[in-house]
C-alpha cells in the first residue's frame, strides 16, 4: 500500500494521478470545484447590447464550448447568470426571479458598464448597478466588452470557483 | 382576466377555458427582453398582446440633459446591431437642424459604413431568425462574416459595436488603405457567402413550410400598421428613404430597392437577402468612387460645444466636476424643429428635434421602427399558430433597445 | 425591383430531396476547411491602433508625472460623467491636480476625453482584460492610471513619445487638433501617408488578413 | 403639391382651427387646435394621400422661452409615400385638461404611439382602445418626459423598493 502512494504522480497541487489505473486522487473539494469550473452553464439571458457580444462569444470565432460552456435556455439548468446589458427597474424583478430559479451553487457575471453601475444611463429607469439586488461575482468593464474580455471574465470566475472551500450544495 | 403583480405568482380566475401563456422576457427567441402575453385556444393564438418597456432607459429624457455631440454616444445604444447607421441618422438630423455642411468624402464614408452596418445587421437577423426556425448552421456561418465587418469597424474607429464614429459635420476618422483593401476583399467574397446561405435554407422544405404564407400582411395593412423597411417592402410598397429623401451620398449611388409581393415571412426574408446584394453593390461603388478631400466640415462644431470662435469655457466647480454655463446661453443656434428620417436596416429611424437655441436639444424624439413593428405584432399575431409567432417576430426584425429607448 | 424567387421543385427533386443533399454537401465541404476559431487565451485577437480599451495617463518623462493641466475638458465632455478631477490653484495661476479619477465601470469608452485633451495627457490603451471581483478595483485613480501607462509601454515596447494615431484624426483639419497633436503637413500629403510623422507611431502590421484567409477557406 | 400649399388649403378648409403655419429648414409645420384633429388628418389622408404616419409624439413646453400656446403639444408627422411630401401638425393641448382625440381609427399603428405619449407625458387620448402605460410599469408614479420630472426620478418605484428589501432579506442567508 505504501509502495502505491509513492507511485502517485502529482499533476496539480493536491491532485494526484495513479499511473496505470487511470484514476485520480484528490480532495473532494478540489474535484467538485474542478468539475464545476469546467462546465459553467450560463442561462441564455440577453438584456441589451452586451448580449450581442455574448452571442459572438458563443459563435464561431470565439467558441465558448471550448471551455465547457453551453448556454441553457432554462434557468433551472443553469448555474451562471451573465447579466449582459442594461438592467432597468422594470426588468430587475425578473432578473432576480431568474436568479432565484437557478439551483445552487450559482454565480453572477456583470458584463459591461450598464450591468456593473448603470453606465451612461443615470436616469429614472435604470438600476445603478446589478449589485443593488444581486450578489455579483465578476465585473467586466467595457461598453460592450470584447468577446475575449467576456472569456477572460469567465476564466476569472473559474479561478474563483477553484478557490472555494466546502461549497457542496445542499449535501454539505 | 389575469392579475399579475411583480413578485407574486399570477392568479387566474379561470372564467373561460383559454390558456394564457406569458412568453418572455427571459426567452431566447424573443430577441431581447420582449414579453408577449398570449391567449391560446389550443395552439392557435386568440389574442396576442406584446409587452415592452423592459429596456426603457430614458433616452429621450437623458438626451435633453446632454449636448448634441454627447448624444451621438447615446444613439449607439439604440439599435446596437447597426450602431453606425444610427450614428449617421442622428448626425444627418442634427446637421439639418443646425445647418452644418458635410464634405463629400465624409458623405461617401457615411454611406459606406451605413451599408456595412446594414449587412452586419441583416447577418445577425438571418442568424437568429434561422436559429429560431431551427437552422443552426446558418447562425455559425453568418457570425463568421459578421466578425470580419466588426473587426473592420474596430480598425476604423476603435470599437466593434458601439462605434461613436460620426461627428457633427463629418466623421471621426478617415478610412485607411488597409481598411479599403479588406473591405474590397469582403465585397468580392460576400456574394459567394450569400449563395451559401441560400443553398442551406432558400429551397429547404422545412424552411419553406415554416415561412411561406406565415404572417401575411397586405400592402394596405402594412401601411396602416406603420411598418417600414424590409417588413413594409415585403408587402409590395416600395418605400425606401434612401431613394425617397436621399441623405448622405445616396443620391449618387446606383442601387435598386427589392420589393416582395406576397407580404409573408418568406417575402420579407427574400427582400433582406436581396438587400445583401444591393448593399454589396453600394459598397463596391463607394470603394470605386470615394472622393478625396477633408472628412470634417469647416464649420463643424467642436465636441465641447458651443464652439463659437473666441469663446472661452467657463467652469463652475460643483463637487469637482465642471459644468458648462455657456450651454444654457440661448443665442447659440436658431430655434426651430426638424424631423429627419433615415433608412436603417430595421426601417425608418426618425429623429425629431426641437431646439430652443441652447446647446442641448429641448426635445428629442426617436421614431424607432422596432417600436411600431412590435406594436403591429398584436395584429399580425392574431389567429396564427404559436410556433409561427416565433417566425413572425424573427422576420419583423425587432431590437428591443431601439423599441424601448 | 421585384424580388426573384427560385423555381419550384419538380417531382424528381422532391423525391430525391435534392436541396437537402445540397445543404449537407456544403456543410460536409466545410469539414475540410480550416477552422476559424481563435484559441483565445493562447491566441490573442488582432488589435488595431486606436482600440478604445483601458485608460491611462501619459507619464511625462521630464516631470515623471502626468501631463494633465486640469483644464476639465475631459470631465466636461464625458457623456457618462465618470471623470472626477479636483484641482487647486498654484502659485503662478496654473491649476494643480489633487485628484484625477476615472470610474471605469461607468465609462462607455466613447473616447471623447482623449479626443478633446489639449495636451494628450489621457489615452486609451489596447488592454481590455481587466475583469475584477469587486467594483472598487476598477476605480482608477491617478496612480493606477499612470501605472497602466507604464505597463502598457512595457508590454508593447513603444517609447514615451507614443501618440496613438487614432487620437490624431486621419484626414481631418489640422487646425482642429489639440496643439500637442498638430504637425506640419507636407504639401504632397496623401491619405496613404497619413501615419508619417515623428511623434506618430506606425500602426502595427495588420493581422486580420491572415485571419480572414482562414475564415474564407 | 408643395407642403406649404397643402397647409394653405387646410387653412381654407378649417379656418377656425388652424392657428399658424411655420416653416423651418424647409419643413412645414401647421399649428392646429385639438378639437378637429381627426377630421384634419382624415382630410389630409384622403385628399392628399398622406398615408404614412411617420411619428406621433408629445412635447412639454414648460421651460420653453418665447413660446406661445399651450403647455403640451402633440406632434403628428405625416408623409405621403406616393407624392413624397412631409407635413407636420402640432395640436395644442392645455395643461388643465390634457386630452385629445385618438387617431387609432385612421392608423392601427398609432395605437402604441399614443400609448407611449400617454405614458411619458400624461396626455389622454379619447376613444383609445387600450390606453395604459407601455414603457414604464403600470404602477409608476409621474410622467417621465414632463419637464418638471427630474432626470433621476422623483421617487423610487415601489416594485424596485420591494425588490431591494427582498434582496436584503435573502442576503442574510447568503442566497
Amino acid at each position: 500500500m505504501g509502495k502505491m502512494t509513492n507511485n502517485l504522480v502529482q499533476i496539480e497541487e493536491g491532485i494526484k494521478f495513479i499511473p496505470g489505473a487511470s484514476a485520480f486522487v484528490a480532495p473532494l473539494n478540489k474535484l467538485i470545484n474542478w468539475g464545476r469550473a469546467g462546465s459553467i452553464w450560463p442561462a441564455t439571458f440577453g438584456l441589451a447590447c452586451c448580449a450581442i457580444e455574448m452571442m459572438v462569444a458563443g459563435a464561431s470565432t470565439n467558441d465558448l464550448d471550448r471551455f465547457g460552456i453551453i448556454f441553457r435556455a432554462s434557468p433551472r439548468q443553469a448555474d451562471c447568470l451573465i447579466l449582459a446589458g442594461t438592467i432597468t427597474k422594470k426588468m430587475a424583478p425578473i432578473v432576480r426571479r431568474v436568479y432565484d430559479q437557478m439551483p445552487e451553487p450559482r454565480y453572477v457575471i456583470a458584463m459591461g458598464s450598464c450591468a456593473c453601475t448603470g453606465g451612461l444611463f443615470d436616469t429614472y429607469a435604470v438600476v445603478q448597478g446589478a449589485d443593488e439586488f444581486l450578489p455579483v461575482d465578476v465585473y467586466i468593464p467595457g461598453c460592450p466588452p470584447r468577446p475575449e474580455a467576456l472569456l477572460e471574465g469567465i476564466m476569472k470566475l473559474q479561478e474563483k470557483i477553484m478557490q472555494e472551500q466546502g461549497r457542496w450544495s445542499q449535501f454539505a | 382576466m389575469t392579475k399579475t403583480t411583480i413578485l407574486d405568482v399570477q392568479v387566474a380566475d379561470g372564467a373561460d377555458d383559454k390558456y394564457r401563456l406569458k412568453m418572455g422576457p427571459q426567452h431566447p427567441a424573443t430577441h431581447g427582453v420582449l414579453r408577449v402575453d398570449l391567449e391560446l385556444d389550443g395552439e392557435t393564438i386568440d389574442k396576442c398582446d406584446p409587452q415592452v418597456g423592459y429596456l426603457h432607459r430614458g433616452f429621450e429624457k437623458l438626451a435633453e440633459h446632454r449636448t448634441y455631440a454627447q448624444n451621438i454616444v447615446l444613439t449607439d445604444r439604440l439599435d446596437y446591431i447597426s450602431a453606425m447607421a444610427n450614428n449617421v441618422g442622428y448626425c444627418v438630423a442634427v446637421e439639418k437642424l443646425l445647418a452644418i455642411e458635410v464634405p463629400p468624402r465624409a458623405q461617401f464614408i457615411r454611406v459606406m459604413v451605413c451599408e456595412m452596418a446594414r449587412i452586419s445587421s441583416h447577418l445577425l437577423w438571418l442568424a437568429t431568425h434561422a436559429l429560431d426556425i431551427g437552422a443552426m448552421t446558418v447562425f455559425l456561418y453568418c457570425f463568421r462574416e459578421r466578425e470580419v465587418l466588426l473587426e473592420l469597424f474596430a480598425e476604423l474607429c476603435g470599437s466593434r459595436l458601439t462605434n461613436t464614429y460620426t461627428r457633427l459635420g463629418g466623421v471621426r476618422q478617415d478610412v485607411t488603405h488597409s481598411i479599403m483593401l479588406k473591405l474590397q476583399r469582403f465585397v468580392d467574397e460576400f456574394p459567394g457567402h450569400i449563395a451559401e446561405y441560400e443553398t442551406l435554407i432558400d429551397t429547404n422544405r422545412i424552411w419553406l413550410k415554416r415561412t411561406i404564407g406565415i404572417g401575411q400582411i397586405s400592402a394596405d395593412k402594412a401601411v396602416d400598421l406603420c411598418l417600414t423597411g424590409p417588413s413594409l417592402r415585403g408587402s409590395g410598397v416600395a418605400y425606401d428613404i434612401r431613394q425617397h429623401i436621399p441623405y448622405a451620398a445616396y443620391n449618387q449611388m446606383d442601387f435598386e430597392v427589392p420589393v416582395g409581393e406576397t407580404g409573408d415571412t418568406y417575402a420579407r426574408y427574400r427582400c433582406r437577402m436581396e438587400e445583401f446584394r444591393q448593399s454589396n453593390t453600394i459598397l463596391r461603388q463607394c470603394i470605386e468612387r470615394m472622393p478625396p478631400g477633408p472628412i470634417l466640415g469647416k464649420d463643424a462644431p467642436d465636441l465641447i460645444m458651443p464652439a463659437k470662435p473666441g469663446r472661452k469655457l467657463e467652469f463652475d466647480a460643483v463637487a469637482g466636476n465642471a459644468l458648462i454655463k455657456l450651454i444654457d446661453n440661448r443665442d447659440l443656434y436658431m430655434a426651430g424643429d426638424v424631423y429627419v428620417a433615415t433608412e436603417v436596416p430595421k426601417g425608418e429611424l426618425g429623429f425629431y428635434f426641437i431646439s430652443d437655441g441652447m446647446g442641448r436639444p429641448y426635445r428629442m424624439h426617436i421614431r424607432s421602427p422596432s417600436f411600431l413593428h412590435i406594436g403591429a405584432l398584436a395584429t399580425i399575431g392574431q389567429g396564427v399558430m404559436i410556433a409561427d409567432l416565433i417566425a413572425i417576430i424573427g422576420t419583423l426584425d425587432v431590437v428591443l433597445g431601439e423599441c424601448d429607448r | 425591383m421585384k424580388v426573384q424567387y427560385k423555381a419550384k421543385r419538380n417531382l424528381l427533386e422532391t423525391i430525391l430531396q435534392v436541396e437537402i443533399l445540397q445543404g449537407l454537401a456544403l456543410t460536409l465541404r466545410k469539414l475540410f476547411s480550416r477552422p476559424i476559431t481563435r484559441q483565445y487565451p493562447d491566441e490573442k485577437p488582432p488589435m488595431y491602433a486606436g482600440f478604445r480599451g483601458q485608460h491611462a495617463l501619459v507619464r511625462d518623462p521630464v516631470t515623471n508625472d502626468s501631463k494633465c493641466i486640469g483644464c476639465m475638458r475631459c470631465a466636461t465632455v464625458c457623456p457618462s460623467r465618470c471623470i472626477h478631477i479636483k484641482t487647486h490653484p498654484g502659485d503662478s495661476g496654473q491649476r494643480l491636480i489633487d485628484q484625477y479619477a476615472i470610474d471605469v465601470l461607468r465609462c462607455v469608452f466613447c473616447g471623447y476625453c482623449v479626443e478633446v485633451c489639449p495636451v494628450g495627457a489621457i489615452t486609451m490603451t489596447e488592454v481590455f482584460e481587466y475583469a475584477s471581483y469587486d467594483r472598487e478595483a476598477i476605480y482608477f485613480d491617478q496612480e493606477i492610471l499612470l501605472a497602466n501607462w507604464d505597463r502598457f509601454l512595457e508590454q508593447t515596447g513603444y517609447d514615451d513619445t507614443y501618440v496613438n494615431p487614432f487620437w490624431r484624426p486621419r484626414g481631418g483639419l489640422e487646425s482642429r487638433l489639440p496643439a500637442a497633436m498638430r504637425r506640419d503637413v507636407p504639401a504632397d500629403w496623401t491619405i496613404e501617408g497619413q501615419f508619417v510623422g515623428t511623434k506618430i507611431r506606425q500602426p502595427p502590421a495588420c493581422k486580420l488578413i491572415t485571419d480572414t484567409e482562414a475564415a474564407h477557406d | 403639391m408643395e407642403p406649404i400649399r397643402i397647409a394653405a388649403q387646410l387653412e381654407e378648409k378649417f379656418p377656425d382651427s388652424i392657428l399658424g403655419i411655420m416653416e423651418h429648414r424647409g419643413q412645414v409645420t401647421t399649428s392646429v387646435a385639438r378639437t378637429p384633429i381627426v377630421e384634419i388628418i382624415q382630410f389630409l389622408k384622403t385628399e392628399h394621400q398622406m398615408n404614412h404616419l411617420n411619428c406621433l409624439c408629445g412635447v412639454d413646453n414648460l421651460h420653453r422661452t418665447a413660446h406661445v400656446g399651450e403647455r403640451f403639444e402633440v406632434i403628428y408627422q405625416l408623409y405621403s409615400i406616393e407624392n413624397r411630401i412631409l407635413l407636420r401638425l402640432k395640436a395644442q393641448v392645455p395643461e388643465a385638461e390634457p386630452a385629445i382625440d385618438s387617431i387609432c381609427g385612421l392608423w392601427t399603428g398609432a395605437n402604441w404611439l399614443e400609448r407611449e405619449t400617454y405614458d411619458l407625458f400624461g396626455i389622454i387620448f379619447n376613444n383609445h382602445p387600450n390606453l395604459k402605460r407601455i414603457l414604464t410599469p403600470d404602477d409608476w408614479q409621474g410622467h417621465p418626459l414632463r419637464k418638471d420630472y427630474a432626470l433621476k426620478g422623483d421617487q423610487e418605484w415601489s416594485g424596485f423598493e420591494q425588490l431591494k428589501e427582498k434582496a436584503a432579506q435573502l442576503k442574510q442567508f447568503e442566497f
